[in-house]
């Protein structure tokens, strides 16, 4: 009896120690320890010196952390088992030992920002499941690779971020397709799309092109960023007849009847001036040009002549907020152009008769109204009545904080419950969640769709403490958009649709205006304004001829020749001294032996690439080209100019050289080529 | 003396005499061992588990020992005040040593007066030579001299939590 | 085992535990049955099963704890409200009623007046003696029976509370099959020696087990009935 | 002579020491003097009677479930004051300590399972105890006032338990208590008070997660362990630990 009470007793002990036992050996296993072994092996195999080799190898194994109490007391382990990220002599290492590549902020600051910040997870784990945040309940896991630069966007909130290019590509197409007129977003709150407005449909569209178009506009044009709305066909009648019924604003309407009585003009001159004046800048017909204002391929079967010609003459005029310059075409000009599009850029498969002038009914185009106001079209098309309607889409502002839990997947139980994949669908095919849903398809690209979720995970409302906002644009440049008379010339020609002036501008043109008065001399720039020919011939958009008047052009020559300047850039590189004969020959030397001749012109040969330096002298001022030289990628990091590290002497012989270059062959200099 | 019995004597219960062949005390006494020798070990194992325990495995705080910078950042005859440490960097012709900037009597910040070349503490007014050693003033023992040594990199690293006797000047 | 001649006071008074008293009616024998029992020496029988019992405990739950991680969720956000929103385990039978009765009866009520009912267990006038149901007399129980019958169903049923008045109804049958002594069957003899705490208790039991299996494991979003394995998606 | 290195001898010399008998006043030796003394004299035994019934001793007399949830109770209080040294009552820190024990500390994980299961398998323990209790009859005199603090220290395990399920300050956490303290508010008159109280204001918050805090490790505690050291006490002065009725003893009509 009692025996087996001893036994019993002596059994229970023996499991009781090896149970407990059990506890802190499962802890002295732990997986990292596994990683630690295995990194030192590698360090110490690459190590560059035997002592350091050592060194490594005799490492401890512990825990290894970043932690920054000013910045949300974040720790992140991650180096725990990435420990080879700050090493260089580890760069190649198989994962997870690798050295991080070198970015603006890594290796350099990797103690500022940690690593969760950027790439999600869940810092505080020890474990790789946990740590990549895989797991349930860790709400943001590891950000897929692709989405990366999202984590940029959460600081740098500009439209471009430098180093980001999926991130800025994925913010201006979501300005180009006017994601904010649906949504409201932090920072857009002022958005207004470029779409145009329906004031004059009447007098300007066919019914039977509307209804073409309401079906697919993509269709019709592949530019178009009008989005596939699901529209039922009963819907789409009363949409046409309350568009067709309103009437147009009487100041619009007397354009164009007046323009309708006007003669037609000369399709044949009318293609020659479209060609001058550089239309496909902006503009496609049949395949060339930019895609940044409206394809014109088929316009003819679209528009009524004489809406296009009211609208070229004065295009403010139709929509205030039109990127499109007003030319100084004279009266004929502008009915040859509009001859020119009216009747060679249309369908000739569609029959040339005219259409019938479209009859609305009163009670259809009562119910247009609601389907105009269910689809949120007044969203981009400004409509009369309709400017206080809220933002019929939810709000964007925070979306990269979302959880999981509240995200609705609807139908699409084929994704991977991620915030990533729902975004990407919900961008994608938005109609595949449930029936009914009122956005619109955008049939976006793989890479499009990308760049848009990158630019949508990025609308973080965590913020970051005031020492990691990024430095903002460098404060000795202009960065406000002129105002008073040069501002309304600025806004006759649109030069900001092309141009960028400090944040503001389009980016179609390489050629920014913020320091443009520091780079070119104010001589050259009123000849160009009058008479704008081709710099670089590689490029597709070309400053359009406005035909500008002589008064104008000189204003804003002036203007950009004493507001436009970037104080550290020097206006003469030669401290107000002529060059040196020396100088410009030992200039000319440098030029041959770098070969820079394989991207410029000079006098009759050269590369097509750059762009020509035969009139440099008269273009650009000395003290430019010499900042230029000293660093080329210094505004641009795309610019294809080499960085060759040119010494201090070497810079300002090769700007003697090249700011000799005239193309008035008064130079003796300029002769010898 | 007899209450002084072992307990294995005493866990040989009564009533079970019957189990009366020799071999089967040593039994007995096997059994009491093991079952109270694998409780205490099971004990003393979780004892020690539980003071691992207690013992963090990570720190939220600055870590007593810093990377002072290269060699060559201190040429002979610089005094290097690290102020967010509270260390002086000396180095002199016999190389270079640290010490702790926080005065012996009262813990104030010491500061290093350069044309008289001493250390003093602006509280009580104690006065110490280059060596730490106490020159005047209330301060009861001489500053601390703290260990210097070098990492991986080859940068000095000052440990603020090791110190060492005066005089152990670091050569390198 | 029946004794006329003994009439065993049970004493309420503290000092006097554990002693009864036994009253000896003149005309009867003296000797009075008696149970001695066999002791032992508290140490060692006694504490090494203590011992052994606390090393089990301890195996168990270790073991327990080395294979399967205590819960951790995502932090709280009192803006996001899971759904469905559960109290522990041992509130569920509580939060279940919650969901058939008003608050006040759900969540005061009745839990106040079980544990009233568990402490009076011990101080009732029909608790003082074991008395099987059945010792009352056939008419009583039945009666007894037909009212609370006639006010618990419609009661229930008010409240479409099925999960309480199923188990009420079951432990009413079972007092109904059950006889009393002596009788042939041996389970419904059994069942007739069951005394009414008795009954009331297991009643309990197995409400609150029933309400606490339900509101753990079928009930999913919104308080609704699910089936166990649709719970952790 | 080899005997001499052998444990029985260093044993025999340590326990006959000085120090050793100014602890421990007597040996265990073979007599029913000295295993009487064993639980006279030792302070943690003494609640015990020096005899025990054999019968008792027997698993089917009492399950040992009341002492389960001592042990349990033990493993709690072991398990519960080393995580103590790792835990702030604070928000967030509390949700981030649980992160910090299930990553960086060692067996912090293991630990914490233990205290939970532990704390799951009490309130199961316990209440199995009472049921047993009840069908066993052993709540009848004169054990009733035994039975009355068994009540209590369900209720105050219940209470621990519940009050400890706010600590990792999780979703599991905030909601289960926002969800039991929104059924006291149904209370009468002091539902909104009672909860105002509990919770230190009218959301789960900072202020909740202190008091559940001290409840949980001081207040508590303290209370359970001497209701608990009282309730073992009076098994002993009740007439030690009583066991299935017996046969005959439910049908004695003597008993009336």
């Amino acid at each position: 009896m009692t025996n087996r009470l001893r036994v019993v007793f002596a059994t229970s002990s023996v499991v009781f120690l090896v149970v407990l036992a059990a506890a802190p050996l499962k802890n002295a296993l732990r997986e990292y320890h596994g990683y630690q072994r295995e990194y030192r092996r590698l360090a110490a195999e690459r190590a560059p010196s035997a002592r350091l080799a050592r060194a490594v190898a005799s490492r401890p194994d512990r825990i290894e952390q970043i932690w920054n109490p000013g910045f949300g007391n974040r720790v992140d382990r991650c180096v725990t088992c990435h420990q080879g990220v700050s090493e260089p002599t580890l760069a190649g290492a198989p994962a997870p030992f690798g050295f991080h590549s070198e970015t603006a902020h890594t290796p350099v600051d990797l103690d500022q920002f940690g690593c969760v910040f950027c790439h999600g997870g869940q810092g505080l784990a020890t474990t790789a499941a946990e740590a990549h945040g895989l797991t349930r309940h860790w709400p943001t896991p590891l950000l897929p690779s692709v989405y990366l630069e999202a984590s940029c966007g959460r600081c740098h909130r500009g439209a471009q971020a430098s180093e980001a290019p999926r991130l800025s590509k994925g913010r201006q197409l979501m300005e180009r397709y006017a994601c904010y007129s649906c949504h409201l977003a932090r920072g857009y709150e002022a958005y207004t799309a470029e779409a145009p407005s329906l004031s004059a449909t009447p007098l300007k569209l066919r019914a039977s092109w509307v209804r073409a178009w309401l079906k697919d506009p993509k269709a019709l044009n592949a530019n178009a960023r009008m989005p596939r709305f699901r529209i039922e066909p009963g819907e789409t009648d009363a949409l046409i007849n309350y568009l067709f019924s309103r009437p147009p604003a009487v100041e619009l309407a007397s354009r164009i009847e007046a323009a309708a009585t006007e003669p037609p003009g000369d399709a044949a001159k009318g293609e020659v001036l479209f060609r001058e004046s550089r239309c496909i800048s902006c503009h496609t017909v049949e395949g060339k040009g930019n895609d940044s204002a409206p394809e014109l391929s088929l316009v003819g079967s679209k528009a009524s002549r004489a809406w296009l010609l009211a609208f070229v003459r004065d295009p403010s005029a139709f929509n205030p907020r039109t990127p499109m310059p007003a030319f100084d075409f004279t009266p004929e000009e502008a009915r040859d152009i509009a001859a020119y599009l009216s009747e060679e850029l249309r369908d000739f498969s569609e029959p040339a008769q005219q259409e019938s002038p479209f009859q609305p009914n009163q009670r259809l185009a009562e119910e247009g109204r609601k389907v105009f106001l269910k689809y949120g079209c007044f969203g981009c098309h400004p409509m009369e009545g309709m400017s206080g309607q809220e933002k019929i889409g939810p709000e964007l502002s925070a979306l990269a904080d979302k959880k999981v839990s509240s995200l609705d997947f609807g139908r699409r139980s084929d994704l991977p419950k991620t915030l990533a994949a729902w975004v990407g669908a919900k961008v994608t095919e938005p109609s595949s969640f449930a029936p009914g849903l009122k956005m619109p398809t955008f049939s976006l690209q793989t890479e499009e769709v990308t760049s848009v979720v990158t630019a949508l995970l990025s609308l973080s409302g965590e913020g970051v403490p005031d020492e990691y906002q990024p430095i903002s644009a460098s404060p000795n440049r202009v960065t406000a958009v002129p105002a008073g008379d040069v501002g309304r010339l600025f806004d006759r020609y649109r030069c900001l649709s092309c141009h960028i002036v400090g944040a503001s501008g389009g980016d179609i043109s390489t050629a920014p205006l913020t320091f443009e008065g520091s780079k070119v001399t104010r001589d050259w720039l009123e000849s160009y304004l009058l008479t704008p020919y081709t710099i670089r011939g590689i490029l597709p958009e070309r400053m359009p001829f406005f035909r500008m008047n002589a008064g104008d052009a000189k204003r804003i020559a002036d203007y950009i020749a004493d507001v436009f300047l970037d104080d550290s850039i020097p206006s003469d590189a030669f401290g107000g001294r002529p060059p040196a004969q020396e100088e410009v020959a030992a200039g000319e030397r440098t030029y041959t032996r770098l070969g820079c001749n394989s991207c410029h012109i000079l006098g009759q040969a050269g590369g097509y690439y750059g762009p020509p330096l035969s009139d440099a002298g008269d273009r650009l001022k000395s003290g430019w080209i010499a900042y230029w030289l000293e660093n080329p990628q210094r505004w641009r990091e795309d610019v294809r100019c080499p960085n060759y590290g040119l010494s201090r002497e070497q810079i300002v012989e090769l700007t003697a050289f090249v700011s000799t270059r005239h193309k008035i062959a008064a130079d003796p200099a300029a002769g010898s080529q | 003396m007899s209450d002084n019995g072992s307990i294995e004597k005493a866990l040989e219960l009564q009533g079970d005499g019957e189990a009366g062949d020799g071999s089967s005390v040593d039994r007995r006494t096997f059994l009491t061992r093991i079952g109270i020798g694998a409780c205490a070990a099971a004990c003393g194992g979780a004892g020690a588990v539980a003071l691992d325990f207690i013992h963090p495995k990570v720190l939220f705080e600055p870590s007593p020992s810093f990377v002072a910078g290269r060699r060559s950042l201190f040429p002979e005859g610089t005094v290097f005040f690290e102020r967010e440490k509270k260390v002086y960097i000396i180095a002199d012709s016999r190389g270079v040593y640290a010490m702790s900037a926080v005065c012996t009597h009262l813990g104030c910040i010491t500061r290093f007066r350069s044309e008289s070349r001493v250390i003093a503490c602006p509280c009580h007014g104690s006065v110490f030579n280059m060596e730490g050693d106490v020159m005047g003033g209330p301060a009861p023992r001489s500053l601390p001299w703290l260990e210097v040594r070098l990492n991986e990199r080859e940068e000095l690293v000052v440990d603020t939590s090791v110190i060492i006797p005066a005089g152990t000047v670091f050569k390198a | 085992m029946k004794d006329e001649s003994l009439d065993i006071v049970e004493s309420a008074d503290p000092m006097s535990v554990p002693k009864r008293v036994a009253l000896v009616r003149p005309d009867l024998s003296l000797a009075v049955p008696r149970r001695r029992e066999e002791q032992v020496t508290t140490f060692p029988h006694l504490i090494v099963r203590e011992v052994i019992l606390l090393q089990w405990v301890v195996i168990l739950i270790a073991l327990a704890s080395l294979f399967w991680d205590a819960p951790l969720e995502g932090i709280a956000d009192p803006l996001e409200t899971p759904n469905p929103a559960k109290a522990p385990w041992y509130f569920l039978g509580l939060q279940e009623l919650l969901h058939y009765f008003p608050p006040v009866v759900a969540g005061v009520l009745i839990p106040t007046l079980v544990v009233i009912a568990l402490i009076i267990i011990p101080y009732a006038r029909v608790n003082r003696a074991p008395v099987a149901l059945w010792s009352w007399g056939s008419k009583r129980v039945t009666i007894g029976l037909l009212s609370l019958t006639i006010v618990v169903v419609p009661l229930l049923s008010l409240f479409h509370c099925w999960v309480v008045l199923v188990p009420t109804l079951a432990c009413e049958a079972l007092i109904g099959l059950s006889r009393p002594l002596p009788h042939p069957g041996r389970l419904r003899a059994w069942l007739g020696l069951r005394t009414l705490p008795q009954w009331i208790m297991t009643w309990f039991v197995i409400v609150a087990c029933l309400l606490t299996i339900i509101g753990t494991f079928f009930r999913g979003p919104g308080w609704s009935l699910v089936w166990p394995w649709e719970i952790s998606l | 002579m080899r005997i001499e290195l052998s444990p029985s001898v260093w044993w025999y010399a340590l326990s006959r020491s000085e120090l050793w008998r100014s602890i421990i006043r007597h040996g265990v030796t073979d007599s029913s003097r000295n295993r009487s003394l064993a639980i006279f004299q030792n302070f943690f035994l003494h609640m015990h009677p020096v005899k025990v019934r054999r019968k008792a001793l027997e698993v089917r007399h009492t399950y040992y479930l009341g002492g389960i949830s001592l042990a349990l109770t033990a493993i709690l209080a072991a398990s519960g004051i080393l995580l103590m040294f790792y835990y702030h009552p604070s928000v967030p820190e509390a949700y981030m300590d649980m992160k910090e024990l299930q990553f960086t500390v060692d067996i912090g994980t293991f630990l914490r399972n233990m205290h939970r299961w532990s704390a799951h398998a009490m309130v199961l323990v316990v209440f199995l105890h009472m049921l047993r209790v009840f069908y066993h009859g052993a709540f009848r005199p004169p054990r009733q006032f035994n039975w009355v603090l068994g009540v209590v220290l369900l209720t105050l395990t219940l209470l621990l338990s519940y009050t400890g399920y706010l600590l990792p300050w999780d979703q599991l956490a905030y909601w289960a208590v926002t969800v039991g303290t929104n059924m006291v508010r149904a209370t009468p008159v002091l539902g909104e008070r009672i909860r105002f109280l509990l919770l230190g204001g009218n959301i789960v918050g900072a202020n909740a997660l202190i008091r559940f805090y001290v409840l949980h490790c001081v207040a508590l505690p303290l209370l359970l362990v001497l209701i608990a050291a009282l309730h073992i006490w009076r098994v002993r002065k009740d007439g030690g630990v009583k066991g299935p009725l017996a046969e005959d003893e439910e049908t004695l009509e003597v008993y009336r």
